[in-house]
């Protein structure tokens, strides 16, 4: 069964990536499986300093899901870049950067360090960033602050540009056309929604950033439909990810219009999330008759 | 080397109040070293549960966990029977480093679900020919476990906060008055008490081991991260990293 | 312990009511037990005509969640009043109609219809419906439409308005203040998240209307943030919902800020849900140090 | 009364491929009636899976059900075991009325997993002296059950869609060549089944039962509606007007 995909910088020989932030930068699970067998892998994200992230407790869990408030901690995208990438380098599997940041500056800083690096194959912006300048509203939740870091970044960088959206928006189509109209080379969709649980002993948030990003299969309804949206509007590649455990999860997204997946949370729960995925994909697409990933790609859609 | 198998419960017992020990095969069980943790799935649940390695048998190939209910993950595992898998990813963490160490004596300092690590340690400081005291804190008399078990390592304390069983206090309360020699101090439990022991006791040499609400428990995910005492603007992982630190290099709280 | 709440409008000797949509309006769960146990009802929604609905399926199971989408069946305004709401009467319950509609219009002449009803005593009014004339953008995603019918079904009506509110926005508080600062009583959060399930062996979305409305409890770390959010911003009266399956739930949302609950998806599950919560919440209350419920309202801020 | 119990499996048994046939205690058993359902709680799962009564033994005080691995639900449902309980809504829905009919021959046409609410219906006609011919659809002849137990209620003809088992085809090439006098038919089965039985019947009198994806079960959502057929704006609720409709009264497909 042909698992190939082709998409803007990346020949993925099967569609299943880890998600950024949910797999380091590959050193740890590359002790339980050989990452050769990933069709892509998605690196933590990267901002222009060093990062402490938030404080602790910054994981809970919630009904088939969990909250996440890691704060973006990472060492800086220039020691990614010397000490943590060329880890990947061995591996017959593209690298793509999660970039990340919080003013206009400081993504295209990122995005334009990152064009030194010979490890790397895309980049994944990630504008559900609070931009610090415009008093925190998310980039990605404002179409016009979007297109803008899109613009930029994409001037900035030598690689493609798969444009991360989050899901926190009424309108997902107006998020996705505004930057694949800045030139966004794919979309990568869905990000965590804003979630919050309290602590009935401690009288407050568990988190101590108070809010955390919801993600895992409970997710899952909230990105089919977005990616369904999109797929319906735009004819431009889509990364899906949002609570995807199993083969059968995979196809579901390939059906909504998704040419590739990620997979974040399940990592968490069984380090072996993606290899075995990646193992009953050629099975499970038989199963529901489809003879590739491209075949089912988009293959969900009703048109009356 | 790190990895993830179901593991048979062959043994299921209450031990004390709400407290549970459980002995699983494994053919790993010989190279878990003490300090390090084991990372619990619980079917249901997003999140897997970080439980200490309390004890090993490497001729039977088994290993054993003891925990507290404390939420609904541990109670799901306090209602598993002898014969159930549990699907675990092991050994995760660092232990403690007692092979590097010039150890003649040392001092074992444990708080409620922190005891457990600390007898699987003072097993092989004995086995070392090490003098091991411990000194251990329960909420009342119904929690305490293990006090034999420890007594066959050496002098144990047991400190109860309602007094209902030995001394009425902290462990710090005994420490104080304990008057003996010690090269390292070795410590689990929860923060403010390991707060109280590290100050109680900064000018010995010791290591502590720390908690944290963990994703992966694997150095992935970032969650579980402690600042460091020298530089607080930098972190380590506590799954990875530790739990097992050194007293001094953490910050607490 | 002391259950009873005093919002506008509605005293209840408890904060426990169903949710709109998922208790018809109540013959069905009288048969299970005696209403007069529940804090309030909210009834399904009312429209000016009879409506038949979405085609079926209508419904889908997703991880701690199901997908909806009844296309707002009802037999109109006035039917409700005749037919079915005399129904509720003997009990000592009070009952909140859900009020919905496509056009302003409309809205306002359900409201208006429902002052002769002697068996309401107070309004949800169900933003989350598309508007037909603004081309289906939804009255609960836009501010400006979303305080004109406020604004109108407040002039029309006798009865005091809880605005029920969607989470498929950006910003809540936003939204929140908008309808409060044209007379909204109180506010109902919050309503479904716009969801989608592909069945594999269909290649098609399951609901017949492709998406469905995300209740259950996947959803509950979102309401618990949205009623904080909201809570900080404004001192308004809230009825908390989203995934509310056990008497803990109802804390964690009283916490958060809300002043009353409503239980949805849960009454599928268990017909005695609502019983059952109202039963054990002064033990779950005392439990955690709480001396009746108005205690626990609010109590999961932390102020810095 | 309609009511939520939990229920013990005093039965459990594989009886065709993917099918099995599970019984419970339930002091109500002697008030459930034929056609009707009941709403079972899966663990894990959010909305109840409805499952037809297919049988009641009064004098037990059990009854049971048969159902077909279909989805995750299913599938769970088929690894209970005897002893353990399940959380069942029950009684569901209306009934084939046949109190109220005048009957001396009735047909039973019964598609997979439609098959069994008819057996229980086929037992109380056969009390009611009622001269019982049965047609039951399976997919191939390891899907075929309760063969025997329909030949002792009269007359039993199977049709398999791969002809591994009795004639090969639909129900309804049996009943074309079937020259037996009916009063009333009663169906159920997949709606496809349901629409060629209905219209080859056309002139004659009888009932059938419905499916749909189901939240309450009890009639409060309106998710399982049909249209009617004489105004196909208005519709009923499956699980509480129905899941048995007079053959006419509603719009199939
Ligand atoms: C390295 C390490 C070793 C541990 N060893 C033991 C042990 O030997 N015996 C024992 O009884 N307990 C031990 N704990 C604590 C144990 O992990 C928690 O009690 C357990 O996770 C609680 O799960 P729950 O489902 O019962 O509680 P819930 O509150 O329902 O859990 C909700 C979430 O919070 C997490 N959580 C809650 N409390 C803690 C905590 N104290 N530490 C980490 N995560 C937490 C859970 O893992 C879960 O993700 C250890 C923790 C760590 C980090
Ligand atoms: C009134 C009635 C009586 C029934 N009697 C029987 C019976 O006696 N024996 C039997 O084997 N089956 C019967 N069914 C069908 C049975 O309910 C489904 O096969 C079952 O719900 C599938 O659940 P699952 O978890 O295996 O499938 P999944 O596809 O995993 O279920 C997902 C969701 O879809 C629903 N669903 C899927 N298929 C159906 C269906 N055909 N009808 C209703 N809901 C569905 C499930 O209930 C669940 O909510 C009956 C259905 C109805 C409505
Ligand atoms: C612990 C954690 C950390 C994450 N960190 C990042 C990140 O750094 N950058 C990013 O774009 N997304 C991040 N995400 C979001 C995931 O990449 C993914 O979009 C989301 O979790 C939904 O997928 P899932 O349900 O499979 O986890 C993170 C998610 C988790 C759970
Ligand atoms: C089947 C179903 C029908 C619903 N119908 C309505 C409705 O008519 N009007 C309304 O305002 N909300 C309706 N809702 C939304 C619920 O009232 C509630 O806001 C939502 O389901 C979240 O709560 P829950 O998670 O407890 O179900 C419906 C929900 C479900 C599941
Ligand atoms: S739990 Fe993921 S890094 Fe420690
Ligand atoms: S399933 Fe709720 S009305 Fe039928």
């Amino acid at each position: 069964m042909n698992l190939a995909v082709q998409l803007p910088g990346l020949t993925l020989k099967n569609p299943v990536m880890p998600a950024s932030g949910c797999f380091g930068f590959g050193k740890e699970y590359s002790e339980f499986y050989d990452l050769n067998t990933l069709g892509a892998i998605i690196v933590k994200a990267a901002t222009g300093e060093a990062r402490y992230g938030n404080p602790t407790p910054r994981v809970a869990e919630t009904s088939s899901g969990m909250l996440n408030a890691i704060g973006l901690q990472n060492p800086g995208v220039e020691k990614i870049i010397t000490d943590e990438l060329p880890f990947l380098r061995p591996f017959d599997t593209p690298v793509i950067a999660n970039v990340a940041g919080s003013t206009v500056e400081e993504y295209v800083h990122v995005a334009t360090t990152l064009n030194k690096s010979q490890d790397i194959a895309a980049l994944e912006l990630n504008i559900s960033c609070p931009n610090v300048k415009e008093g925190g509203v998310q980039f990605g939740t404002n179409p016009e602050l979007a297109k803008e870091v899109t613009y930029k970044v994409k001037e900035a960088s030598n690689f493609p540009v798969y444009v991360k959206l989050s899901p926190n928006v009424s309108n997902i189509t107006t998020m996705a056309k505004a930057v694949v109209d800045v030139g966004a080379d794919g979309l990568s969709m869905i990000n965590t929604l804003t979630g919050m649980q309290i602590n009935l002993k401690k009288r407050a948030p568990i988190i101590a950033n108070k809010t955390g990003g919801l993600s895992g299969p409970a997710i899952k309804p909230i990105a089919i439909r977005m990616i369904y949206e999109v797929r319906q509007a735009l004819d431009v590649p889509i990364i899906g990810m949002g609570g995807i455990t199993t083969a059968e999860d995979v196809v579901e997204f390939l059906l909504a219009g998704a040419n590739a997946v990620a997979v974040g949370t399940a990592n968490f729960q069984n380090p072996y999330a993606c290899p075995e995925i990646i193992e009953q994909l050629p099975q499970v697409l038989s199963e529901y008759g489809f003879s590739s990933v491209a075949d089912a790609i988009g293959k969900g859609h009703v048109h009356e | 080397m790190i990895t993830k198998k179901r593991l048979e419960i062959i043994s299921h017992l209450q031990i004390a109040e709400a407290t549970f020990e459980v002995t699983v095969k494994s053919d790993f069980a010989a190279e878990l070293k003490p300090g390090q943790f084991v990372h619990i799935l619980v079917p249901g649940h997003m999140l897997r549960r970080p439980i200490s390695i309390a004890n090993v048998d490497r001729e039977q190939k088994t290993f054993t966990m003891i925990f507290k209910i404390f939420g609904e993950g541990t109670k799901k595992l306090s209602e598993c029977r002898s014969g159930d898998y549990l699907d675990i990813i092991l050994p995760c963490g660092s232990h403690y480093p007692i092979e590097e160490l010039e150890l003649e004596h040392a001092l074992l300092v444990g708080g409620g679900i922190g005891v457990p690590p600390l007898y699987y340690l003072g097993q092989q400081l004995k086995e070392k020919g090490v003098k091991v005291t411990s000194v251990l804190g329960f909420q009342g008399k119904s929690h305490v476990f293990y006090e034999e078990k420890f007594q066959q390592l050496g002098d144990t304390y047991i400190a109860t906060n309602d007094g209902t069983y030995g001394k009425k206090g902290f462990v710090t309360d005994i420490i104080k008055e304990l008057d003996q020699p010690m090269d390292y101090y070795f410590s689990c439990g929860p923060t403010p008490m390991l707060q109280a022991v590290t100050t109680l006791l900064a000018n010995e040499k010791g290591y502590i081991s720390l908690e944290e609400r963990m994703g992966c428990g694997v150095g992935t995910c970032y969650a579980c991260v402690v600042p460091l005492k020298n530089d607080p603007t930098k972190n380590k992982k506590i799954c990875k990293d530790g739990p097992v630190f050194y007293a001094n290099e953490v910050l607490l709280g």
